[in-house]
C-alpha cells in the first residue's frame, strides 16, 4: 500500500553539473519498495510547481540489521523539481509518494540477467540488483553515458557483483558509441540457448534499439518507460502508452500497468518523438 | 457539540460534502487501496460516452503556473462496461457514485441515461455539457442555452435520479446556464469545469497538448470559480451548487461553501495529495467547532456581501 | 545576423513588442528612476477617465494562487490633469504613450479622446471597455457586441489617432469581439484584461476586497490568454493583436507572440521584478538568433496546430 | 535608487517561536537605506506566492571600517512570505528590492527623540536609533510586546544609547498594559515646551492611540502605516491610504508618499479594522 511520507534529506551528493544523489529517511518506502517502482515527489510546499513527479526508488538503505532505513534517489536536473532536488541540503524535507507502479520481473538463476542503461535510466536498476545478486543471478550492467565523467554510481554495481560493459558517446571510457554497441556484442558472444532476461531503462529510442536487437535475437525486453505523470496512481489518464494486445492496440496507464513493460508489445511509433 | 457534515444536493443525501471530481479520480476503483470509498460524500467517475474510447495521444497533460492542462479526451471504457466491470466494485466499497456522462447528441446522453436507470448503485447522473477537450458534444451543448435546456431536458425525461449537468465556466454569463438547467429539470448543478486554455513549446512552435487545446485546472482558477458559484447562487438560491475548481484544502472547500456550494468536488488535488479526504473533513469538523455552526448546510451561502474587507 | 525588434502595431510603430500594461506601472514616471522609458515599446499608463476619481477604499488587492485580484477602481487624476501634469514628463523622458481610457457612457469615452486628439505626445488610444472593477462602463461595454461596437465607432469618429480596444475575457467568444472592434475601425485589439473573480475570507465570511469582486491578472491566467490570442489570430488574422496575462519571461512573451501577438504587455511581472524589461529584450533577441529568425515580426503567428506535442 | 539584489542568508537567529532576525549580505541596500525605509522581499523564484512582502531594513550593519556590508530584517511569522524567512539557514538566498518609501525625518539637537515600538514595529527603529545617536540625539524607546520574552533586541538599543521604557500585556516586564501607559507618564513628566520628536510604529490602533495621545499634548506624530502592498513602486495603488489634505481627503500610496505619515493627517476611522 503506497504511503506519503514526508522525508528527510540526510545527504546529497553532487556527482556533476547536473546528476545528484540524495539519501531520504523514508524507512516505510524502502521497506516496500519492489524494483522497477518508482516514488512521486515534490519539494515544495506552495502550488507552484503543483504536481508531484515520477522517480525511481534507486537504493533501498538499510541498517546493520539489515531493517530499511530510507531510499535513494539519482537524479538529473532538467527543470523546476529535478533542480530542486540538486540543490537539496540536509535537513531539507522532500514529500514521497509510493512505491508505485509495476516492478520488473526478478531472473531466476540458471537465467542471467542483462540491466540496459542510458544516462538517468541507471536509477532503475540498484534496487534491481540487489534483488538479483541476493537470488545469486550472474547479473551485467551495459550502461552508456556521455563522456567517462558521466558514468555514475560504478562501484555501488560492482560491489553488487554486477558486470560492467560501459560505452560512452565519445569514447573516452569503455565502448566508443552508444550503449547497443557492447550490447550487441554480448549478443554475439552468447549462445541463443543461453537464458538472458533482458531490462532496460534510458532515452526511448535506445529502449526502443535495444527491444528491438534482443527482438532479433529472439528475446524479450523489459523497458521502464517514461511518461509525464500527473498521479502516478491511476487516476488522471495522463500517462498512457500505446500498447498492442489481443484486441488491438489500446492506450494504457503506465503507472498502473507500468512503468515497466514488455518492449515487445510498445507501439514505440506511437510513443511520440 | 458534535457538528454535522451531511448535505441534502437536490435529494441525493452525502454523508459529507467532498465528492471526487470526474476525471481525477479514475473509476474510483484505483482508489480503492489507500482511501476508504464509502467516507467520502461521493465519487462522480470518470466521464463515460456510451462507447469506448481510446482518447488522445499524449502529450495530454501540461503543467502550468498553480495549474495544470488536461486534453485526455475522455478515454474510457462505454457505460455497458462500467456497469458491468467497475459499478459492482464500487457498490462493494459502498461508494455513493455520480456518474458523468457525456454525448456527442442529445440523444446519446438520453440512452446513457437510459442504460444507467437500470443499473444498480447509481445515485446521480452528473451531465457533462461542459468538457472542452472533444470536437463533438459536451462543450458544444454547455455553451449554448438552448443546447443545455435540450440535453438537460432529454435526459430528464428518461430518468428519475438526481440529475446535475456540469457547467462550463467558458461563457459570459455563467448564472443564465444555471437558470436554464434548473428550468429543464436539473436538481443541482454542479461547476465549474476546466477553462479551455493552451501552451505553447516555444522550441517546436507547436502545442503542447496533442490536441492544440485542453482545460485548466487547479488552484489558478480557483477565484474565478469562486465567483461564478456566488453568482449562481445569486441567481437561482433555491438550486443546489456543487462547487469546484482548484480546491486542495478544507479552507478553499468552506471558502465555496459560503459563497454558496452546498458540496464541493475535488479534482486535481487527488494528484498532489490522494490522502487530501480525511484533511478535508478534519479541518471542516475544526471549521465548523470553531465557529458554533452546527453543520455544513448552516454555512452554504453565508457570504455576506453587504461590504467587502477595508483595511 | 543582427534581429528586428521593432514591430507596427496597426500604424503604430514600437521599438520593441514589451509594452508596459495599464494600471500596473502607474503613469510610467513613477518607474523613472529604474527603467529608462525610451526603451520601452511603449507605455500604457492607469485607466483614466475624464474626472478624477478616488477608486475604491482598500484592500485593494489580494494573492491568489500564482495570481493576484485587483479592485482599484481606477483611482486616477482625470484626463485634463493628466495631459497637464504628467504628459509632459512623459514626453521628455522618450517614453511612448498609450492613453488607456475608460467611461461611464459613449459620450465620455468621446470627450476623453478628443481631449487627448489635441493633446501632444500621445501615441494611442487604448480603450479599456473590459475592467471588471466599476459598477458603470468598462466591462458593460466589453462584453456585449454591440456596445463594443458603439464604443468603438464613437471615439474612431473624433479621433485618428491609432485605436485600440481592450478586449474582456470574460464572455464566451473573444474572437467575436475582435471582429466587432475591427468592424467598428479598430487598427488593433488588445487582449486580455483581468478575469472576473472573487475571494473569500472565511474567518470574517466577508470578501477580502472592498469592492467584493476584482480582476485576476498574473501567470495563473496565462494558458487562457495564449488560447484566446490564438483564437483572435484565426478569426481575423489581418487584425494587430496586443497579447497579455501572466507574462513574466521573455519565454512566456515569446509564446504570445508566435500564438499571434505583434506585442505584448507587462503587467503584473512589474510589481514582481521591475527590472524585467532588460531581461525581455535579451531574451527574445537570444532567441531569434538562436531560431535564425530576422525579426519579431517574422514571428508572429508562427504556431504549427497541424499537430499538438505527441511524446 | 532602489536596486534588486539577490542577497545571501549569512545567519538566522530565531528569537522565539515567531520572531526571528536575518542577516542580509547586501552592500548595496545598506548604503542607501535611510531610517523608516523598507524593501520588497521575494524568497521564492516560483509564481506562488507571486507578490512580494514589504519589510523594514532593522539594521544596516557595517565593516570595521564603516562601510556597509548588509541588513538585516526583524520577521514575525504569519503567513506564507514570514514563515519562509523565519525558516531561512546561511547561504539561501532572498531577493530584496530597495530601499523604499519615504524615511523618517531625523530628529536634531536639542529635541529629543520618542520612539513607540509595538510588536514586530520595532523593526522601523534600530536604524533610526543609530542615526539618531549619530547626531548626539537623546532618545527613547516605548516598547511593548505580549510578554518579557517578546521583547527582543533590547541590548542593540542599548548600545545605542537608547533609554529603554517597557511594557508587556502581562505585566511580566515593564509596565503592565500597552505601550501607552509608560508614553502617558513620560508625557507627564515632561514639560510641553521640551522639543521631542516621535515616531510609532506597530499596530494600527496602537499607532492611532499613540497619535491622539501625542495630539492631545500638542505633539506630532511620525507614523509608518502598514498596508498591503503589490509592488512598493507607486505602479499599483493598491496601498493607499486616506489622507487629509487641504483640499479634502484623498487616497494616498503609502509606498511611495509613505509609509511614514504624519499621524495627525491620516483619516484613522477610515483606515480600516
Ligand atoms: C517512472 C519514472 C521514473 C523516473 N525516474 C527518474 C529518476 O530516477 N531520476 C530522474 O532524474 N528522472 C526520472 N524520471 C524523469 C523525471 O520524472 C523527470 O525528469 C521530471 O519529471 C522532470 O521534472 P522537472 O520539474 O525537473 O522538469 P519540468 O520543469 O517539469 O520540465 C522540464 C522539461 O522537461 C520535459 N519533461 C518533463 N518530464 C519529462 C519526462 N518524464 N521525460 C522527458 N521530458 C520531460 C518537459 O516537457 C520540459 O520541457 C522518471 C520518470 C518516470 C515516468
Ligand atoms: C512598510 C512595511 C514594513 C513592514 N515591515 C515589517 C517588518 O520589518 N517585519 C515584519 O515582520 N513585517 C513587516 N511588515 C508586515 C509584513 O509585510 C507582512 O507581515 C507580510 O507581508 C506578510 O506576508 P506573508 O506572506 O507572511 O503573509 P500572507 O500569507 O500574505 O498573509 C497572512 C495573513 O496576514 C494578513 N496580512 C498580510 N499582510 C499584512 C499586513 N501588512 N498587515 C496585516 N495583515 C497582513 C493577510 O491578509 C493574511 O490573512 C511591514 C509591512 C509594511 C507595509
Ligand atoms: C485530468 C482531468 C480529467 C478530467 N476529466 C473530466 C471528465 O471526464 N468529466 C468532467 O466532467 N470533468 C472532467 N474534468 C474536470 C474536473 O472534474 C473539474 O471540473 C476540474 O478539474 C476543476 O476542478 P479542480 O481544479 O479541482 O481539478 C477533468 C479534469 C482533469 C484535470
Ligand atoms: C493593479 C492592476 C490595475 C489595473 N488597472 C488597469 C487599468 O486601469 N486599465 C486597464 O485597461 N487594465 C488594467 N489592468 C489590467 C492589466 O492591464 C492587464 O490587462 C492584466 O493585469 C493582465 O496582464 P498581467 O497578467 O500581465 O497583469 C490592471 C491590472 C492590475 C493588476
Ligand atoms: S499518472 Fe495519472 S493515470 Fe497515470
Ligand atoms: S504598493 Fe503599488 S502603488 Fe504602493
Amino acid at each position: 500500500m503506497p504511503v506519503d511520507v514526508d522525508a528527510v534529506v540526510l545527504s546529497n551528493t553532487q556527482l556533476s553539473h547536473d546528476y545528484n544523489t540524495v539519501i531520504l529517511a523514508a524507512p516505510r518506502l524502502g521497506d516496500q519498495a519492489l524494483p522497477g517502482q518508482f516514488v512521486m515527489v515534490k519539494t515544495t510546499y506552495g502550488d507552484d510547481p503543483l504536481l508531484r513527479r515520477p522517480f525511481s526508488v534507486f537504493e533501498i538503505l538499510r541498517d546493520d540489521a539489515g531493517r530499511s532505513t530510507g531510499v535513494s534517489l539519482l537524479n538529473k536536473r532538467i527543470g523546476v523539481t529535478t533542480r530542486a532536488l540538486y540543490a537539496l541540503r540536509p535537513g531539507d524535507h522532500v514529500r514521497c509518494l509510493g512505491p508505485l507502479g509495476r516492478p520488473f520481473s526478478v531472473a531466476e538463476p540458471p537465467e542471467q540477467a542483462w540491466m540496459v542503461a542510458g544516462g538517468v535510466g541507471l536509477a532503475a536498476f540498484a534496487t534491481l540488483a540487489a534483488n538479483l545478486r541476493a537470488r545469486r543471478v550472474d547479473t551485467t550492467l551495459f550502461y552508456g553515458g556521455r563522456r567517462a565523467d558521466d558514468l555514475f554510481h560504478l562501484d555501488t554495481f560492482e560491489s553488487l557483483d554486477v558486470h560492467l560493459r560501459l560505452a560512452t558517446d565519445d569514447g573516452s571510457r569503455g565502448d566508443h558509441g552508444n550503449v547497443t554497441v557492447p550490447l550487441r556484442r554480448a549478443f554475439v558472444s552468447t549462445d541463443r540457448t543461453t537464458p538472458v532476461r533482458l531490462y532496460a531503462c534510458g532515452p526511448t529510442p535506445m529502449m526502443r534499439a535495444v527491444t528491438e536487437l534482443a527482438a532479433s535475437e529472439g528475446r524479450a525486453t523489459e523497458v521502464s518507460l517514461e511518461q509525464v505523470m500527473g498521479c502516478g496512481l491511476g487516476g488522471c489518464y495522463s500517462c498512457v502508452v500505446p500498447v498492442r494486445g489481443p484486441d488491438g492496440t489500446h492506450f494504457v496507464r503506465s503507472c498502473l500497468d507500468g512503468p515497466i513493460f514488455d518492449g515487445g508489445s510498445v507501439v514505440w511509433e506511437q510513443l511520440g518523438e | 457539540m458534535s457538528v454535522d457534515l451531511s448535505v441534502d444536493v437536490g435529494g441525493l443525501q452525502l454523508a459529507t460534502p467532498f465528492i471526487a471530481a470526474s476525471g481525477c479520480f479514475g473509476y474510483g476503483l484505483e482508489y480503492g487501496d489507500i482511501v476508504d470509498l464509502s467516507t467520502l460524500g461521493a465519487v462522480a467517475v470518470k466521464g463515460l460516452f456510451l462507447e469506448e474510447r481510446e482518447g488522445h495521444p499524449p502529450t495530454r497533460i501540461v503543467e502550468t503556473p498553480s495549474g495544470m492542462l488536461n486534453a485526455i479526451g475522455l478515454q474510457g471504457i462505454g457505460v455497458r462496461r462500467f456497469v458491468a466491470d467497475k459499478l459492482p466494485g464500487l457498490r462493494d466499497c459502498g461508494a455513493v457514485v455520480l456518474v458523468n456522462i457525456c454525448g456527442s447528441t442529445t440523444e446519446e446522453y438520453a440512452e446513457i441515461a437510459r442504460i444507467l436507470a437500470d443499473a444498480d448503485g447509481v445515485a446521480a447522473i452528473e451531465l457533462n455539457i461542459s468538457c472542452p477537450n472533444i470536437s463533438k458534444g459536451g462543450m458544444m451543448f454547455g455553451s449554448s442555452l438552448r443546447g443545455t435546456h435540450d440535453v438537460v431536458s432529454a435526459v430528464r425525461r428518461v430518468t428519475t435520479l438526481p440529475l446535475i449537468p456540469k457547467l462550463t465556466p467558458n461563457v459570459t454569463d455563467v448564472a443564465s446556464f444555471a437558470v436554464a438547467a434548473r428550468d429543464a429539470g436539473a436538481d443541482a448543478v454542479s461547476l465549474v469545469n476546466t477553462f479551455l486554455a493552451m501552451a505553447i513549446d516555444i522550441e517546436t512552435r507547436r502545442p503542447k497538448l496533442s490536441n492544440v487545446v485542453g482545460g485548466l485546472s487547479g488552484p489558478a482558477i480557483r477565484p474565478i470559480a469562486v465567483r461564478m458559484v456566488h453568482e449562481c447562487r445569486q441567481a437561482a438560491a433555491d438550486l443546489p451548487i456543487i462547487g469546484m475548481g482548484g480546491i486542495m484544502t478544507s479552507e478553499d472547500a468552506i471558502e465555496f461553501i459560503i459563497a454558496g456550494a452546498v458540496a464541493v468536488q475535488i479534482g486535481t488535488a487527488n494528484f498532489v495529495d490522494p490522502f487530501v479526504w480525511s484533511k478535508l473533513r478534519e479541518g471542516l469538523t475544526d471549521y465548523l467547532h470553531r465557529h458554533d455552526v452546527p453543520s455544513v448546510s448552516a454555512l452554504v451561502g453565508t457570504l455576506d456581501t453587504t461590504r467587502g474587507h477595508t483595511a
